[in-house]
């Protein structure tokens, strides 16, 4: 136990984006298959937000306090705000992922009336 | 100022217990509804007003943080209703029968 | 305004793309020269870069954007991009194969995409831009981002092409999306332990003091998986014939020669400069995997292509086992073979490249590619078809061309390493190819039509239009070029690329 | 244990995302599981806010959360699937979760090297990190090190990532609409009569959503301009704008919105923010810079270099948000409506 809570989150991590990889390579439905992937995507951005977390930290925003200027900010009290940019980078690439997407998945529907990959198999090779 | 914080803040959360058990317990669609609707903005309300005097620093209100929260106040007072009533709107349209006494859900 | 001709082979094919987007609502004419004019300006760049870094001393050019770099002990801040003697090469072969299928492609997609061509050639662009952006960013997580663009410009073009294509660009944004993710994963196990994101940076970190590292040799093992799913290696091959196949003629053209080469640079990148080959080495047990994988991967592409009767298919099964070579030779992880692998990057660009190009000049013209009916071919497009011939000499590895040498040193380095099976899948694939070459000889040469059928006396010529034609030409004579200048190349760019490498 | 901060509310939080997540995975419903899933994001929202990335939980909340599952409410929409079958391959199901499990073991054998959770001396937190909270305010004047960094130290990142929106944008745009409108590109018939009053759309609907979208839009543009000082910036403010037209074609129809944002120019303005960001680089390389760094620019722009970074980050942000408003309008009108542009949800 003394082992696991520290590290917790990135077990949570491991087994979100298993789940969102399963679902990617298993699942036969398209829209399931989109939403895995936003899982994966969401356990990688937890991933690097939680290796950049401090103990007892202060949000990124600069601001004049008690042990605390602007010019000379406890480095040690704020969160690391480089993890956050990439994970902002990666958000928005996750979003533009799943809208191209579901594009696709909407034009696959129109021709063979399915969702399912099975279905859609079976209609190709006819 | 802390206690009227913890004050507004419990009773909120106890109307959220409300909510959530009405939310299971009632029998149909609509009474569902009806409790989601009210006590949610309800206890919300009431959680933010609490919110308004927890931030107060020792005795002062933080005026600009406190207008914030009156504005988001206002917001969930306008937009949690009328999410419910869309729903309704929504459940009555796609054949949602309210409940009667004989205790058909049909 | 040469010290920023590094951002400009990126920045010219984007500003051309967001120009294409904007002027298709007004002159829609006009975004075709706009987005040639961008890819033009990058290849000028590239090419001028390497004369630059052929006369400076270091043999590596940097730029940082926005100013921000090394700051003492923090190492470098920003984003850095850096050009040297491995990716001045690939930029220059990236930028040479874009103009060319640029101007290739736009007969066949006035014909093809009738109507409908709005915003296809800025997704060109931002295409070409994706994969330049890969192959010059000197930051590993910049190059995720640009990973990204290059994939989401590449479903749309695969998209174009209607009808099943939409479910295989389906596929293809499922695999790609779960090596980017795989890769950043990588990144991020990658980052824990050393906390830069800096290529630079990161080759004196890692080789020196995490080499026990766990999380870093897990991170190694995601980044390299994920550039496998990126560039369709063997257990994650399914989506790319597909893909390619189904895509209209200048997406294909442009996506099979340059989209997974750069994935194959991208990942030799990470192995030599971030990792090193000292590494690699020390991690057998991963690379008689990807050796094995490879033989694999080259065996079954050659095989798969024996059974197809489409020579877009043969083409797309093809590049599977090409890429078995480029990942085979970079894992045997010695001189030979290293220099094989990148030398193979560029030789199979250019051949890719031919095959697709002469591809889509006979589909231009008899609108199939179907292997039965290419009968006559000969004498109905004979300089389209020596093209074929030669572009199938080289992909055999015939002597005077580029195949030859790159398959030359690729045996050698399987033989330094003692794999076989490695050097017998590169032979039993040369002889597959060689069994298509003649099929493709006897129908189109020997198999004559009689002209007297259709009330003719000879049969006509019927040739593709001139800028198809041109450009085909180009890139085939290119290749017996290259297998010409092979010495220049291996000796003055690629040797000098590559680390200092033990001797085994 | 208690010295932990992990174990406040992280622990609870982390264990019921996990199972949203599943659940999300496991439903039949695909309404059901769309739903579920904006239920996760808000969740992963709460833990970012918890771990002090206030930036990135407001990005999820707009674009994850709120965004992304409009798209995926859209599609479902369109198609009319609201359940599916499980299809029956089970050797196949079983073979991908071996797949999963042993890439979930070779992930995890990596577990004893990592840092534990919080540590300010970890690598991450101790190479580069420091710089940037250290120089934040000395070197462009901004409080908020998120904007600076995203902005400034790390601007190319953003301009690629708006062009990653931009290329969605155009991606979907020439999926559904150019395929749907035929063989030709046509303009959408310009619609002269103001929408005829639809009775089965609420009345109640329309006023709240009229009282609610002009306070959205200035709370948008509030968080763009006021970036600097709070969390937020060209991204958030975009997509909040882009959500405030999107409540309006939901609440009212697609063709009120249509006929103030036309498709023509929804698009030119996708493409003008990207336009916008890339000139100001280039403004920059005009000015004696190298690309992107604003200190170039301190002479057309007021106050000394600090200051000139400063101004030059808004100045990016706003062709941030333009690009990202346009794209999410764009993006769902075309999933709304798949790409025929009549209808919306």
């Amino acid at each position: 136990m003394e082992d696991i809570i520290p590290k917790f989150n990135y077990i949570v991590v491991v087994v979100l984006m298993m789940t969102g990889l399963w679902s990617m390579l298993a699942q036969g439905n398209l829209i399931k298959k989109c939403i895995g992937m936003a899982i994966f995507q969401t356990g990688i951005i937890l991933f690097f937000i939680s290796i950049g977390a401090k103990n007892d930290a202060l949000i990124p925003i600069l601001t004049e306090g008690a042990n605390h200027t602007f010019d000379n900010p406890n480095i040690d009290k704020v969160t690391n705000p480089l993890t956050q940019i990439l994970m902002l980078t990666a958000i928005v690439v996750g979003v533009a992922t799943l809208g191209v997407g579901l594009a696709l998945a909407q034009k696959v529907y129109q021709q063979h009336d399915s969702f399912d990959e099975d279905e859609i198999l079976n209609n190709q090779t006819k | 100022m802390e206690y009227i914080a913890y004050f507004f803040i419990v009773v909120g959360l106890i109307f959220f217990l409300g909510t959530s058990i009405g939310l299971l317990r009632f029998p149909d669609f609509y009474t569902r509804m009806h409790a989601a609707g009210k006590g949610d903005t309800l206890s919300t309300v009431l959680i933010l007003v609490g919110c308004i005097f927890a931030v107060g620093n020792q005795g002062d209100l933080n005026w600009i943080l406190a207008l914030k929260i009156l504005l988001i106040i206002n917001f969930v007072f306008i937009g949690s209703p009328t999410a419910t009533h869309a729903m309704m709107d929504v459940g009555e349209r796609a054949g949602a029968k309210p409940w009667n006494k004989k205790g058909e859900n049909k | 305004m040469i010290k920023h001709l590094p951002i400009f082979i990126v920045l010219a094919p984007l500003l051309g793309a967001v120009f294409a987007a904007l002027t298709s609502w007004y002159r829609p004419k006009l975004s075709f020269p706009v987005v040639l004019s961008g890819l033009f300006i990058s290849f000028l760049s590239s090419f001028c870069l390497i004369f630059k870094l052929l006369n400076s001393e270091s043999g590596i050019i940097h730029y940082q954007l926005g100013g921000w770099g090394d700051k003492g002990e923090y190492g470098i801040v920003g984003i850095q991009i850096t050009v040297d003697y491995l990716n001045s090469l690939i930029l220059t072969a990236v930028t040479i194969i874009s103009l060319l299928t640029a101007i290739f492609s736009s007969q066949s997609v006035n014909r093809e995409l009738a109507g409908q061509q709005r915003y296809f050639f800025a997704l060109f662009s931002l295409l070409v831009t994706g994969l330049l952006g890969i192959t010059i960013t000197g930051d590993i997580f910049n190059l995720y981002v640009f990973m990204e663009i290059a994939a989401l410009s590449s479903y749309a073009l695969i998209a174009y092409g209607k009808g099943r294509s939409y479910m295989a660009s389906f596929n293809y944004l499922i695999m790609g999306t779960m090596g980017a993710c795989l890769y950043l994963l990588g990144v991020g196990f990658v980052f824990v332990k050393t906390g830069t994101l800096n290529i630079e940076n990161l080759s004196l970190l890692i080789p020196q003091t995490l080499q026990a590292s766990q999380a870093v040799f897990v991170g190694f093992v995601l980044i390299i998986v994920g550039a496998w799913a990126k560039m369709a290696f063997f257990p994650m091959h399914g989506w790319l014939p597909n893909a390619y196949t189904y895509a209209p003629t200048a997406s294909g053209a442009l996506l099979a020669p340059l989209a997974t080469k750069v994935s194959v640079y991208a990942m030799i990148r990470i192995m030599i400069t971030v990792y090193s080959i000292d590494y690699v080495l020390k991690s057998p047990n991963i690379q008689t995997a990807a050796l094995l994988l490879s033989s694999i991967s080259i065996l079954v592409g050659s095989f798969f292509s024996l059974t197809q009767t489409n020579l877009r298919k043969i083409a797309c099964y093809f590049i599977v086992s090409e890429i078995g070579y480029m990942v085979g030779g970079a894992w045997l992880a010695n001189d030979p073979g290293l220099k094989g692998a990148v030398y193979h990057i560029i030789a199979d660009a250019a051949m890719t490249s031919a095959l697709f190009m002469v591809i889509g000049c006979i589909l231009f013209r008899t609108g199939q590619v179907e292997l039965k009916k290419l009968d006559g071919l000969f004498y109905k497009m004979p300089i389209t078809f020596i093209a074929l011939v030669i572009t199938m000499a080289a992909l055999i590895g015939v002597p005077p061309t580029c195949g030859f040498f790159s398959k030359f040193y690729l045996i050698q380095g399987a033989a330094q390493a003692g794999t076989w099976h490695f050097a017998g899948a590169l032979l039993i694939s040369s002889l597959i190819k060689a069994v298509i070459l003649f099929r493709i000889i006897e129908i189109g040469y020997n198999k004559v039509p009689n002209p007297a059928k259709e009330g003719n006396k000879t049969i006509p010529r019927d040739e593709a239009p001139l800028s198809m034609l041109i450009p085909t030409l180009i890139v085939t004579l290119s290749l017996i070029a290259l297998g010409i200048f092979t010495d220049t190349l291996i000796t003055d760019f690629i040797a000098k690329a590559l680390p200092e490498i033990p001797a085994p | 244990m208690a010295d932990l901060p992990i174990w406040h509310y992280d622990t609870l939080f982390l264990t019921l995302a996990l199972l949203f997540g599943i659940t999300a995975l496991a439903m039949q419903n695909l309404m059901g599981a769309a739903i579920v899933f904006g239920a996760y994001s808000f969740l992963m929202c709460l833990i970012w806010t918890t771990m002090g990335a206030v930036d990135v939980a407001f990005t999820e909340a707009a674009v994850g959360a709120g965004v992304s599952t409009v798209f995926i409410f859209a599609t479902i929409y369109n198609t009319g699937v609201s359940a599916t079958p499980n299809s029956p391959r089970i050797a196949f199901k079983i073979f991908a979760g071996l797949i999963a499990f042993g890439t979930g073991a070779f992930l995890l054998s990596a577990l004893p090297d990592f840092p534990d959770w919080g540590d300010p001396k970890s690598p991450v937190n101790s190479t580069i990190a420091p710089y940037y909270i250290a120089n934040s305010i000395t070197d462009a004047h901004v409080p908020n090190i998120v904007t600076t960094v995203l902005a400034d130290y790390r601007g190319f990142d953003t301009l690629l990532e708006t062009t990653v929106v931009f290329i969605a944008c155009i991606a979907i745009y020439s999926i559904l609409r150019i395929d749907n409108a035929k063989s030709k590109v046509t303009e959408p018939d310009i619609i002269t009569s103001p929408p005829a009053y639809d009775p089965t759309d609420s009345l109640i609907i329309r006023q709240a959503s009229r009282i609610m979208v002009p306070f959205m839009q200035l709370f948008a543009l509030y968080v763009i301009a006021h970036g600097h000082y709070s969390p937020g910036g060209g991204f958030q403010g975009g997509v909040i704008l882009g959500a405030s037209i999107i409540l309006l074609s939901i609440s009212f129809d697609l063709k009120h919105v249509l006929q103030q944002w036309t498709e023509k120019k929804i698009m030119i303005l996708t493409a003008l923010g990207v336009l916008i960001y890339a000139m100001v680089g280039l403004a920059c390389i005009l000015m004696d810079g190298v690309y992107l760094d604003y200190a170039a620019l301190d002479s057309v722009l007021p106050g000394d270099e600090a200051y000139a970074r400063s101004h030059g980050i808004l100045l990016v942000e706003i062709g941030v948000g333009i690009t990202v408003m346009f794209s999410m309008i764009g993006i769902y009108i075309n999933l709304a409506s798949n790409g025929r542009f009549d209808r919306g949800l």
